[in-house]
């Protein structure tokens, strides 16, 4: 059985600008088998502060969903997953907007709460997407990558 | 050898460069990413400037991220993008 | 201010029989204020296999809602929370059925995470609630604590 | 010392005694929560039998988590149960 037999409809990567839905996400992942102890997940909000007015999204379409897929199937196997979901958005963000989706379904709840932190600590700098910040005086600039996503990526 | 490389830009990178993307000759001098680059300074005055500018670069080939020791040949798709900022 | 007025509408605790509904939920947090990052979450579901049915949880009204208040107070200053939810099921649950609830909202990814954490693993033996299990062929066993578990709340 | 306790059983225990809950006199014996559990063992059959077997009990005040040597006064909710297994 090949990788992707494996884990067909186990594991969704999706690169979209449309909000997502968590309810259905979740139900999505209940429905998948019996075994299922825990759901865990993790979403990321455009932050407001110092101004802040929105974010531009930029992403390397088709390399964004070959990288996210590939660290899907690492938390997959690693954590032994019964299913995982990746959705990131792209595009101009409001502060509030949500930006980015992991969840994890496992058998317990560790296994869950571990491939969700590992996911999203991953996704921060594994994969090519970039962020523009939009401030309330005009001003735009290019999100810097943080020392400390480096050191929680490099961490798993 | 003979053909061309799609080079792409990203983000920053795009923006000071000024295009996303351009189709380039492989001459024969070309076998990995650092030849690219050197004979694309080379041959731009612009791309000179920014890729003389400090600040991390990352490069990807075919999608999977490389380094200037990458081979680079005919038909493949180079990009040039700043460290990554997802989430 | 007092504990309770700092807190008010960023703490919720509830002990139902109804469902609950993630999306509802996560959408009450996102809501709060601008300066949340990432909202995390997990949800406990009863878990199929060797004949299991469904579950019947059992709780001391009153104590249940007083010792979940405090964890998710100890929660949301422990971890800097801009809001955290505890919502536990009870009455007969069927194998796949939501149990519980936690989520977290916070600035920052890893607080959010570790609150999660946090609170479903002190939940699972610091709050009086037992489970019965119900089995295909009539048996009904009272779940006993499990060292793993115990551990686990004793570890944070 | 006069008054009344309520004294209440959660989950397997409840099902070995028969019952959820029982309100009984405090006597000037009783003053912590293992007096008045050695006097209703005394006084009751199926409640000694119940508490001989092994297992572990907790038992809260008032809805706060307790032991033996917690006191009771009149009025108080005492409640007796199994470790707790939530989530």
């Amino acid at each position: 059985m090949t990788g992707a037999a494996h884990t067909a409809g186990r594991i969704q990567v999706r690169v979209q600008s449309d909000p997502f839905d968590v309810g259905h996400e979740t139900a999505r992942l209940l429905g998948l088998e019996d075994g299922t102890g825990g759901i865990s997940s993790f979403m990321g909000i455009v932050r407001g502060g110092n101004g802040l007015v929105a974010l531009e999204l930029e992403h390397y379409p088709g390399m964004c969903e070959d990288a996210l897929t590939v660290l899907a199937e690492e938390a997959f196997s690693r954590f032994a997953l019964i299913g995982c979901t990746v959705i990131h958005r792209v595009g101009r963000l409001l502060v509030g907007e949500p930006i980015v989706l992991v969840l994890a379904a496992a058998a317990h709840r560790a296994a869950a709460l571990d491939a969700t932190h590992f996911l999203i600590d991953r996704l921060k700098t594994g994969a090519p997407f970039w962020k523009a910040e939009e401030f309330t005086d005009g001003q735009r600039l290019w999100v810097e990558s943080r020392s400390e996503d480096e050191a929680a990526a490099a961490g798993w | 050898m003979s053909g061309t490389a799609t080079i792409l830009y990203f983000a920053a990178l795009r923006e000071r460069i000024g295009r996303g993307s351009e189709t380039v000759p492989l001459t024969a001098d070309v076998s990995t990413v650092g030849d690219l680059l050197a004979e694309r300074r080379r041959q731009d005055e612009t791309l000179e400037d920014v890729f003389a500018q400090p600040g991390r670069v990352r490069v990807a080939v075919n999608r999977v991220l490389g380094d200037l020791s990458t081979p680079v040949h005919a038909g493949d798709e180079v990009a040039f993008f700043p460290p990554m900022t997802g989430g």
